[in-house]
């Protein structure tokens, strides 16, 4: 069994309105020296045992489905465990 | 009575709500900002429906974190009639007034149409006029009113009589126990996702939201009456 | 890309690198012409985009013509951000369509949220409040993964844009076809109100006032979008990519109110949108309308990404953003209305009594162009046109009446019809009430909705039924108009006008121009017979991919008043035992 | 300089509709072995040089406006990165 971890991040050219205001917010009360607070999405699944390459799978779920490469960039982390 | 319609950045339902009030109860109606410092003189405190700084983070996050809130709670506390509609809803959740939090929609979309409401309490500033057990159609138009809460605070809520609505033939996101509306302990706070603002004209499909407002007015002059 | 990087006038010339930009030869060669001299880089950057079919109408203008654009309630015609029309009382409703195909053919959801974006501003900068918007849509069969994605997509950028805003989406179309499948066409249309005296131009006049860019910083997106929604999109999509722009409904909402508090200064000179080709066609047609010119220094421009080009900033179609004019001296006023509302107002500029288009940057003139050759002297072609093989076919083929046995079965078959069956999945998503004046909501002939504070409402209707008129885009075209007012009728309304979206395929083929011409000849011939001429609309050519044209899909989006909304009417049956009449033929 | 990476979970308790509705659509593609699909937050964002104790400027942001507690779990990390 795989846990995986998919860090999706808007790509830098695309604006990010709510990074923005939670910049904006967090600067304005407590805290001026945030910055730049970029707001994405964080996915975790678990592949049960499979055949298939993990890391090529992972990849075509993303493009399929999880990320919006037009937009979106994305990292993950493949972690082996034991199954349950 | 004078009567407080509170506009943060990204409110829509603000006029909505005025001319309702105005319609209905004929009592003064203003809007105030976001960054007023005080909310003194004002009989009660109604946040309208939007999506208040761009929902950004969660629904209500930043709104909470604005100046008028500390007048709002302190407006809540005197135990003056507040009210929060659609995103005024999730902002008096985000601000602590109420127990819970709305998720996202269970299918996940914006949801816009009228529902049926149960009026599951009557006995309330907001809903007296109403008949307990009555059911009415409110529109709801959202995309974050799944009302959660933990099985321990749900059982307060029950006990306390603090469901005020619920969704009776169709739940359109999800919400638990069909939540549609909640009120403070107190009873003076009330959260909606329901509008019933756009429900004060048959002309526009609906004029089950008049009572609401005019139950407002009513029992604030009783109140003020026996006091005085 | 740093300037230093970027090619020279001779090198554009010989190399001929104003193609890529979508300049013909000739095109290129006028533009020297009308300069006297090679353009700059960033000169030439500035004639591609207004030169585009999308800025420039260059193939569509001829035909444009063909429309009747006049009446006695028309108070602006085609022209200006959105045409106008009088509804009595001192008040006037603004509409227009726009489309935003390409982009939504690439990133649905953002596409098709700019584009609600773009038409809402064509609308505000008019000096009206909008308080409707519908929508037409064309996606291909629903049985391929891609389309449901993009019907999805599309549909959830729609709702969540326009639901934040606060415009109620009260209605639209929506229908499927293989013809789409490549080539969804996504428009919008947004109808405002305004009393007539808050009635605004986008333009720039009086030597000496203050040109001012108000709204969300500048990024590198969206650079020549405008080009790109004028020519076939090409099959390697990674060229396309550059141009993903993604809208912030938020900002939006503010820019909105803090102009319709701007229209009522009298501060205010003139007020545009930044909508494709951004600060290009904002500035140069608002100098050229106004025959002024406009200085501005594009260091001042806010930014949102670092060491940006002139080139890039003038190509950038980056969202919610205007150009305004005010008066010389008034600026702080307008800088403390806007900062009221979270926003930034920035003086960039002076209107110039030269007609140029003159921008500096880093203490260096980088571009010096008249403002009418990117604007007005565009250049016009027209096209040839030429009767296609299949129309001529089918004019000639049998009409074969199909025969039906069992009534029931073919009942249930055409209800399945995506294109037929009920489209609440779509306008569920809509926040269609917000503003508390829409008396008929989506699910009738036309959406009604009441004019604030009075008894009198307007109908809205958009129709096209592109198959019609790719089977004889003549009577198509009427057809399509017939249609729109019909549904206006029935609830209730008198015609007053229309918008058109015109989406095509590409006008260089002679069958294709053949349609875009015989369309507009009919629908210009409608609109006449029903005194509601056409005040505005949008032009997307172009709609091709693997050369393969969608059907001519001429979009009309129709407005009609009801006098006394008590004779508003819906279509559902309304009590047993009503008698049923059918009128007509 | 530090730059922060926020993970944002719904708690184990909580319903997520949008990760079950992930999971029913990648197994109905081509990948039957996923199961669990979670979708939280991901925000990154910069602190400038400071005299705050980080670690716990990072938790006071997380509670006061990143992240909602009642049904979200969070953690961080933090890498001092050198100043631009
Ligand atoms: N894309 C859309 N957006 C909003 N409403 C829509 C959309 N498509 C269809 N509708 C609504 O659904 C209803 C039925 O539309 P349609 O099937 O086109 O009917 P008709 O043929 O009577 O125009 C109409 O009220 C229309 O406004």
């Amino acid at each position: 069994m795989y846990k995986v971890k998919v860090f999706v991040t808007l790509k830098e050219s695309v604006i990010d309105p709510e990074g923005a205001a939670a910049t904006k917010e967090l600067k304005k009360s407590n805290f001026p020296e945030v910055e730049n607070v970029r707001v994405g999405k964080y996915v975790e699944l678990t592949i049960d045992k499979t055949d298939k390459n993990v890391e090529e799978a992972v990849h075509e779920m993303c493009k399929n489905l999880l990320v919006n490469t037009e937009v979106e960039d994305y990292r993950f982390e493949i972690e082996e465990a034991a199954a349950k | 009575m004078k009567i407080a319609i509170v506009v943060f950045p990204g409110t829509t339902c603000e006029s909505d709500l005025y001319e309702a009030v105005r319609q209905t109860t004929g009592e003064e109606a203003e809007y105030v900002r976001h960054d007023v410092a005080s909310l003194e003189g004002y009989d009660a405190v109604l946040i309208p429906g939007g999506a208040s700084y761009g929902d950004a983070i969660r629904p209500g996050a930043i709104a909470k974190r604005q100046p008028v809130m500390k007048e709002i709670i302190k407006a809540a506390e005197a135990g003056k009639p507040v009210l929060g509609i659609g995103n005024g809803f999730q902002i008096l959740l985000e601000a602590g007034l109420l127990p819970g939090t709305l998720l996202t929609n269970e299918r996940l979309k914006f949801v816009c149409k009228p529902v049926k409401l149960q009026v599951a309490n009557n006995d309330s500033t907001f809903t007296s006029l109403y008949k307990n057990g009555e059911t009415i159609s409110l529109p709801v138009a959202h995309k974050k009113g799944c009302f959660y809460c933990s099985e321990t605070e749900l059982k307060k809520l029950r006990d306390n009589n603090q469901i005020i609505f619920t969704y009776t033939s169709e739940n359109p996101n999800g919400s638990m126990a069909d939540i549609a509306g909640i009120a403070n302990e107190k009873g003076n706070v009330l959260g909606l996702m329901p509008h019933p603002e756009r429900a004060v004209d048959e002309l526009l499909g609906s004029a089950a939201g008049v009572k609401l407002f005019k139950s407002i007015v009513q029992n604030w002059r009783e109140t003020n009456v026996t006091n005085a | 890309m740093s300037q230093m990087l970027e090619p020279n006038p001779s090198e554009i010339k010989e190399q001929k690198i104003y193609q890529e930009m979508g300049l013909s030869d000739e095109e290129f060669e006028l533009a020297e012409k009308m300069l006297g001299r090679t353009p700059n880089y960033t000169e030439t950057g500035l004639f591609s985009v207004m030169w585009s079919e999308h800025c420039s109408y260059k193939s569509s203008k001829p035909v444009l013509k063909k429309f009747p654009t006049e009446g006695k309630q028309v108070l602006q015609g085609p022209g200006e951000g959105a045409g106008i029309v009088d509804i009595g009382d001192n008040q006037a409703v603004v509409f227009k369509i726009e489309s935003h195909n390409s982009p939504s053919a690439v990133e649905p959801y953002e596409g098709a949220a700019t584009g609600v974006g773009g038409i809402v501003r064509d609308v505000f900068s008019m000096g009206a409040r909008p308080i409707a918007a519908m929508n037409s849509l064309r996606f291909g069969e629903l049985d391929s993964p891609r389309v449901r994605y993009l019907l999805e997509q599309a549909v959830a950028g729609i709702a969540d844009y326009g639901n934040s805003l606060g415009v109620p989406t009260v209605g639209g179309e929506i229908q499927f076809d293989p013809a789409y499948e490549r080539n969804p066409l996504v428009n919008a249309m947004v109808v405002g109100l305004l009393n007539h005296e808050d009635m605004q131009k986008g333009q720039a006049k009086g030597v000496g006032n203050t040109v001012m860019y108000v709204g969300a910083a500048t990024g590198r997106d969206g650079i020549h979008g405008a080009t790109f929604s004028s020519v076939e999109l090409s099959e390697d999509e990674n060229e396309e990519r550059a141009a993903v722009q993604a809208g912030d409904p938020f900002t939006e909402k503010l820019l909105m109110d803090a102009c319709l508090e701007l229209v009522k200064s009298d501060a205010l000179i003139g007020i545009q949108d930044m909508g494709a080709a951004g600060l290009t066609s904002s500035s140069a047609e608002m100098a050229s309308k106004a025959g002024y010119g406009v200085e501005m220094n594009l260091d001042l421009i806010p930014q949102r990404e670092e060491n940006m080009t002139a080139y890039e900033m003038m190509l950038s179609e980056s969202q919610e953003r205007m150009l305004i004019v005010i008066k010389k001296g008034r600026e702080q006023e307008i800088i403390d209305l806007f900062a009221n509302y979270d926003l930034e107002a920035v003086a960039v500029g002076h209107v110039t009594d030269d007609k140029m288009l003159r921008l500096l940057h880093k203490g260096q003139v980088v571009a010096e162009v008249p403002a009418d050759a990117l604007a007005e002297e565009a250049p016009v072609y027209h096209k040839t046109s030429e009767v296609p093989a299949y129309f001529q076919e089918y004019q000639e083929m049998e009409i074969d009446i199909p025969e039906v046995n069992d009534y029931e079965d073919t009942l249930l078959q055409l209800l399945q019809q995506p294109t037929v069956a009920s489209k609440e999945w779509v306008y569920r998503q809509f926040d269609h009430q917000v503003g508390s004046n829409t008396v008929v909501t989506p699910g009738s002939d036309a959406a009604v909705v009441r004019i604030p504070g009075t008894n009198k409402g307007i109908a809205i209707t958009t129709d096209c039924n592109s198959r019609y008129i790719y089977l004889d885009p003549e009577t198509g075209g009427k057809i399509a108009v017939a249609e729109a007012a019909r549904n206006v009728v029935c609830s209730g309304a008198e015609p007053l006008a229309i918008t058109d979206g015109l989406n095509f395929g590409s006008p260089d083929k002679p069958e294709i121009f053949w349609q875009i011409e015989k369309s507009a000849e009919g629908i210009g011939e409608a609109c006449l017979a029903l005194n509601s001429p056409v005040i505005g609309g949008n032009v997307s050519l172009y709609n091709e991919k693997g050369g393969k044209a969608i059907y001519p899909t001429p979009i009309i989006g129709m407005v009609g008043l009801i006098p006394d909304l008590a004779h508003a009417t819906t279509q559902s049956f309304k009590e047993a035992g009503d008698l049923v009449y059918i009128l007509g033929e």
